[in-house]
């Protein structure tokens, strides 16, 4: 298990070959990564912010949470704060499980949460300025899929 | 005393990231001081989806604080 | 949209870095690799079989199926024949979005797809001789989650 | 003349992966002339999850088949 908040840039890729390396007896590994988008120029640059100290400890319990409920054998995360570019990764997600099911179900558990629920402050700077992202409402309509998921629900 | 801590758009609105308190007892107390010094920040503190974590965790309610507090206000959050 | 079967070794990291290299605006890349699995030494080979000319068409007509149902900016599909062990990647299927959502369903529908009716033999040898697989009966239940997709269950 | 495949299961039941059988009308009248020539092939064949794939095509019931097929016997499938 392992949780990372970088400002460097990383490469997807890289990051699944170093979490497949060592996997006992996990049957299917799945990744998501999150590319920040241009928008048709509405994006130039995103500003990710994160709270040192609160932020890796809340993404550590999500990650503990999520082993034990999708009986992962291992997961990681990476999530990026500082300037980030259209085309830039901001987060990466890898769950590793002895069934195909347990493995997507643990990375859409971890997505769906890291999306609106993890201690980040995203704003978006275009052409026409600069505007604090909130979680869209199929966000949160997402969340629900997880319903008893009460813990993070009372926001810990 | 309290350090405390703005993210997001409270801070952009705050035009401040970091203050020091003295003299605080309770949270209810904190939010009185910040709303007598900064009232632009009165309505937004109380805001929907806005958090408060004391020392790295979250409260609900009023909480008294002890010296050497760390108090942050979370706006709605956005990751990935 | 590519499909490869291939009887070489492949990285899936990799794979994933190469997808990535070149997508336009997308938000969401997700991978799912499916690795050959020991289980406690009763797999020591696996040994797949596919009908060339037939196998990667069917799966060309599945891809073109997710892109269109999931609105997929781009696809992938590699898997492998021939013998394979414990530890070894089979299958690696790569997605990508605007939205994260798209992209973890469709992935999801490739493996279920790809899984139990994708046209692959697989035997399995172990100490105890060697059997042909068939798809698990929770396989089949997972396709009944896709079942709008009235044209892949007449089989074609 | 129609080239004949077998795989998986079938195969190794049949103990050959490809035959050549002359002079077929339609894909009945090639079954009939498969369960003459290899009676442990009868059930097999018509088993549970058994397709047919005719010149790489999937067929149901009867078909007639052209002088140059391909017809090949597709037990249940499993990948990944």
């Amino acid at each position: 298990m392992s949780v990372t908040v970088q400002t460097d840039m990383f490469d997807a890729g890289a990051q699944l070959s170093a979490f497949c390396h060592d996997l006992p007896d996990a049957g299917g590994v799945v990744s998501f990564t999150g590319i920040a988008r241009m928008d048709d120029g509405k994006t130039e640059r995103l500003e990710l912010e994160a709270y040192p100290g609160f932020t890796e400890p809340w993404i550590e319990a999500l990650v503990a949470e999520a082993r034990t409920r999708f009986s992962l054998s291992a997961a990681k995360v990476i999530h990026r704060v500082g300037s980030i570019l259209p085309g830039e990764a901001i987060v990466f997600v890898a769950t590793a499980a002895r069934h195909r099911r347990q493995a997507f179900e643990g990375a859409d558990f971890l997505m769906d949460h890291l999306k609106s629920r993890a201690p980040f402050w995203k704003k978006e700077h275009g052409p026409d300025g600069a505007r604090w992202i909130e979680p869209r409402q199929a966000d949160y309509q997402d969340l629900t899929r997880w319903s008893a998921d009460h813990t993070l629900k009372e926001g810990s | 005393m309290a350090r405390v801590l703005l993210f997001g758009a409270l801070r952009d609105l705050a035009g401040w990231r970091e203050q020091i308190f003295e003299g605080v007892g309770d949270l209810s107390g904190l939010q009185s001081d910040i709303a007598r010094l900064y009232p632009d920040l009165t309505e937004a503190l109380k805001g929907p989806g806005v958090q408060i974590a004391v020392d790295k965790a979250l409260v609900r309610g009023n909480v008294s604080l002890s010296t050497q507090t760390e108090v942050a206000f979370l706006p709605p959050m956005s990751g990935g």
